[in-house]
């Protein structure tokens, strides 16, 4: 057994990297840039049920150690995920996190239902934390109880695992954790992005066309941190952590914090390489820690015993 | 083949007004093809700035494995590109995208190329190109005033050119347009970079038969999988079908997409 | 009149910028690099009713375009404050802004009673925010009818306008600064810090001893931004925005998004000459900008007609 | 005085396994006194890293306006740091804190200064000032390592140098504590900075009558307004008098603080 590979609902992963979703489109561009089998599993874009332009641009922009971006959920649309995009990905062997959205509840309903009988995809990713669309997402993300009856909705239609991607733009992000699991939820991933705004000085207008965007990038990664310190000792199902990943450092903090696994988003469109990049630095890390295996790290910084353990060997 | 290197600085040249001029040596030159296409420039090590600049490619030289690229010290990314000298390194990631087709202009055909500001650059490796496919070239650049212009002379190897700057201190006063309006003879095909304003003015496809524009657009990725840079087309500009400017153009067809 | 003066409740400043609370302690280390009645005003440290130790230390570490912190409010007291920090800084001819922070409501209106009563202090800020504290603070932040009640009672007591901090770990910032606009609060300062972690790889640890801190500098900054330009719009009391400020164009941003003075946190710790440096800068920036005074460019991100009267001249 | 300015480098020399010796020039060297003030580096423009770095002045050339820091490339700030070479700035805030107080060791008495690997930088210039006060200087100094022992021969300018390495591969194997336990004599007074068990282990006041400990705490601003690198005192332990290591430190009396 590789020192990578994990296990999580539905997820049998020979690494724990993966890149995010909207920063990865349906993997088309980067396996013209190496081989998406390399990759421990695949969140791809976000898909509703009707195909969708997203905002008018500019959709980005860059923030100290971070950026904003304002895309809105563009996508092809449910049935062209179906029978194009998903199928496409088939000849990697690498499983696909599929990513639903929608504005309402049927939205959600409708592509999970779908999506989870492709047969690469192995598990869903709920995203009720989009901050760049005007209904649904980020409502049904700061509202326990709407996140609760949606994440039951979904569970019930879904053929694969549910993993409830979290909004960090939350008063208490454990309340919305727990009633997701509460709903059913197999797992979480987290975070999404921070909402955020830049102006222009010159313009003395917003620089993004939508005026807010959710911000992602290293300047988020100690809110990220912080969020799966705290969920990840309040819920018993897994946690993707995501926020700023940049280096196989990062994913071990990440790991430490409380995550099984890691996401990573921004950071490919600096260095478009950095998922396998990562994949290969892990091993070299777990040994300079201690660490048989990346699980092993898994809450390290809150798991006492374990951490003593170690320490005193 | 998108290539990610750290590409030696062989000089980086000041050329005008906060215009600069670098030539980088790099294996992925190799791979530089057409005019028009552009490289995403990593200017730091760390995060600040942390996204890469996209910046179109000025000039290729294979036979030493250099390419060149012109660009405007503006903000935080440009000014500590402009600090880099000669035997630093400079990440870079390309070529992207879809440059001009040269194959467009036949032997003996007549082509304008129309740059305004830092959309002049990509005219000259077009120019060289074209002028060795034994096509005509007519150069017409734009500027703001006499001290921003550059590449007057490099150009003119290639055939004529003519300059206007907004404010009348070079060459003829106000656009590129207006030194087209002038012209008394129709070019078989226009290329042209530059501000929108200006390709919206010639997106009208007024100037010639086969008209092609290189646009601008907020980069993420700058490789299509952000959806940063995506436009609307013009069969359907309310609808749901789209263009991305990183890697469908930055080079469109006028008339292919909303400007 | 200068293009800088302000007025605002309790607040006659020669100029918008300040340093924020728990940045520049009371005044007198700064005091010994240049001249303090440069100032506009001077967010002093929060004072709790008894002195404070705070947290143990590591009490800061450093993230990607910011710091957290997490001093825990360490402090000499409402009685050394008022009887040694406050007459000290009368030697400057700068108004001083008392934080006043607690763990109950009785702490809160304690300080808030005596501190108003100090001939240069002009306003108070109570600090309902702050992330480092095991009790008080930001319960007060989160919740919008703690916060309107708190508003209330330190209102009843103050003899100067009260400006309420408010945090930035909600899910909607609005609703609160509602509330404490109900309360009788007579402007708002936005934002305090965000919660986040960092965790060292090596003693596979918090870095921080109080594990979490509050996360300020330039990462935060579209945060703040984002924030100002909601809620500037949805409260008729004025906004001194903070987050991140590094320039003076950063406090132009703060005034285009909705602001109305601005204060400038963890840049001091950087750049001790920051405040004037950027009150120095200012004038010229709004000279570009085609302002005649800095008050102009409050809101000018959404008051839509004033932005195209200054378009078109 | 506190300065802030751009110090301008005149050498940035490795001396030791990733040990580097920066000399600055810059007129803050006018205010620099007493050796263990350190100053509050920012080792780039922007905000990566974000932070100053704190690093003890090892020694001050008055008569030509420079000083000397040495520091352990560790994280990125470092890092950084030793990528600069002669010609360019590095932005220095300083002196701050308060260092050692020579004049507490009188002309003809013994000073046993010891210094744990980056600990060693402030007792070359305290070696020097004591040296000229007609004072005695023992200096010992513990490393790692072989590779990282560095400032052996320039302390032994001004007294006897006693060299500790952990594993053994350089002078005596062990901590410094095991050397000062083998002297037979009792010197007048201790100095000492490095690693918090050593300065754990020289704060019981057992080596000498008189002892001066350095201390390092995480900081923010380094001037006393953030809070951030606070301790408590000894005797009142858990109440909250304090005293902050940038302002009141970063060298305290042994027994005052409790570290
Ligand atoms: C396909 C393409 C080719 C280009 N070719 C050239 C060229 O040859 N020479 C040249 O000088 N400039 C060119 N540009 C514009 C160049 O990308 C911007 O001037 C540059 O990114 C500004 O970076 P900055 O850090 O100096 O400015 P900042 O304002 O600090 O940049 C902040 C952010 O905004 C983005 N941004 C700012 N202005 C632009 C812009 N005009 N277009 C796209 N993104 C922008 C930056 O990339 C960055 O993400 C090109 C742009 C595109 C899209
Ligand atoms: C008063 C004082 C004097 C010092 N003198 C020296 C010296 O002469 N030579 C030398 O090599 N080192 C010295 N240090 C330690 C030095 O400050 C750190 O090694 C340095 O800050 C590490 O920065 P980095 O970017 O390389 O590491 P990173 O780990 O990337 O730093 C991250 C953050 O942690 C802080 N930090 C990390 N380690 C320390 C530490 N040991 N002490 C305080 N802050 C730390 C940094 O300042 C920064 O804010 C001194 C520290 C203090 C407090
Ligand atoms: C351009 C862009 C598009 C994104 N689109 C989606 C999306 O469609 N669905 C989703 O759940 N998250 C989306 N995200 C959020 C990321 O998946 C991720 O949660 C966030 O960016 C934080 O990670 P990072 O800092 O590594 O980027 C997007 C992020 C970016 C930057
Ligand atoms: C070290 C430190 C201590 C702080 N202490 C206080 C405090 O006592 N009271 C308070 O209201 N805010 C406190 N803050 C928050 C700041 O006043 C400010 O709201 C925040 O740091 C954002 O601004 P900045 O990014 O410019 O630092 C503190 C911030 C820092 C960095
Ligand atoms: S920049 Fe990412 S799709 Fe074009
Ligand atoms: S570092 Fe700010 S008080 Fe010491």
């Amino acid at each position: 057994m590789s020192s990578l590979s994990i296990q999580i609902p539905g997820l049998n992963l020979r690494n724990p990297v993966m890149p995010a979703s909207g920063c990865f489109g349906f993997g088309k561009e980067f396996s013209q840039l190496y081989d998406l089998s390399l990759l421990g599993a695949i969140m791809v874009k976000a898909t509703t049920p009707e195909p969708r332009f997203g905002n008018p641009t500019p959709r980005v922009a860059e923030t100290p150690g971070g950026m904003l971006n304002a895309i809105g959920l563009q996508n092809p649309g449910l049935e062209k995920v179906f029978i194009e995009e998903l199928p496409w990905l088939e000849q990697f062997d690498v499983p696909i996190i599929a990513n639903i959205a929608g504005s309402t509840e049927d939205d959600y309903v409708a592509v999970a239902e779908q999506l989870s009988q492709a047969p690469n995809v192995k598990a869903l990713e709920l995203n009720i934390s989009c901050p760049n669309v005007k209904t649904g997402g980020i409502a049904f993300g700061t509202d326990p109880d709407l996140a609760k009856a949606l994440t039951k909705k979904v569970k019930n239609v879904s053929e694969v695992p549910v993993y409830v991607k979290l909004s960090p733009n939350v008063s208490d992000i454990v309340k919305i954790a727990r009633a997701v699991e509460e709903g059913g939820a197999d797992g979480l991933t987290m975070i999404n992005t921070l909402l955020g705004m830049r102006i222009d000085l010159t313009t003395g207008q917003p620089i993004l066309a939508n005026k807010t965007g959710g911000l992602s990038g290293p300047s988020i990664k100690p809110v990220a941190i912080r969020m799966i310190y705290e969920v990840s000792q309040q819920v018993s199902i897994p946690i993707i952590g995501m926020g700023g990943i940049q280096s196989a450092e990062d994913v071990v903090e990440f790991f430490l914090a409380g995550a099984s696994a890691a996401a990573v988003g921004t950071q490919n469109f600096i260095d478009p390489f950095v998922c396998p990049k990562i994949i290969e630095e892990l091993p070299e890390i777990l040994q300079r820690l201690g660490a048989d295996h990346i699980s092993e790290l898994t809450g390290r910084s809150w798991k006492k015993n374990e951490r003593l353990a170690y320490h005193r060997p | 083949m998108i290539k990610q290197e750290n590409c030696r600085v062989v000089s980086n040249t000041q050329i005008g007004d906060n215009i600069f001029e670098l030539v980088l040596s790099g294996e992925l030159t190799a791979n530089m093809s057409e005019p028009g296409q552009f490289v995403h420039v990593k200017v730091s090590n760390g995060f600040d700035p942390l996204l890469r600049r996209p910046i179109s490619i000025a000039a290729i030289e294979k036979e030493n494995s250099t390419f060149t690229i012109i660009y405007r010290r503006q903000g935080r990314g440009t000014a500590l590109l402009a600090e880099k000298s000669a035997g630093e390194e400079v990440d870079i990631l390309g070529p992207l995208g879809n440059g001009f087709p040269v194959m467009e202009a036949a032997q003996g055909q007549t082509a304008i190329l129309i740059g305004g500001g830092v959309g002049v650059p990509p005219m000259y490796e077009l120019a060289k190109q074209l002028a060795q496919n034994g096509v005509s070239v007519i150069s017409v650049i734009g500027f703001q005033t006499e001290s921003a212009v550059f590449y007057e002379k490099e150009l003119a190897r290639f055939g004529e050119v003519y300059v206007a700057t907004v404010d009348g201190s070079y060459g003829r006063k106000g656009f590129v347009t207006d030194i087209l309006a002038g012209f008394d003879f129709q070019a078989d095909i226009v290329f042209a970079c530059g501000p929108t304003p200006m390709l919206r003015a010639i997106d009208t496809g007024n100037f010639a038969p086969k008209t092609y524009l290189s646009l601008e657009e907020r980069m993420g990725c700058g490789i299509g999988a952000c959806f940063a840079c995506v436009c609307h087309t013009k069969e359907d500009p309310h609808g749901y079908t789209y263009k991305k400017v990183c890697s469908d153009g930055p080079v469109f067809k006028a008339g292919e997409v909303v400007i």
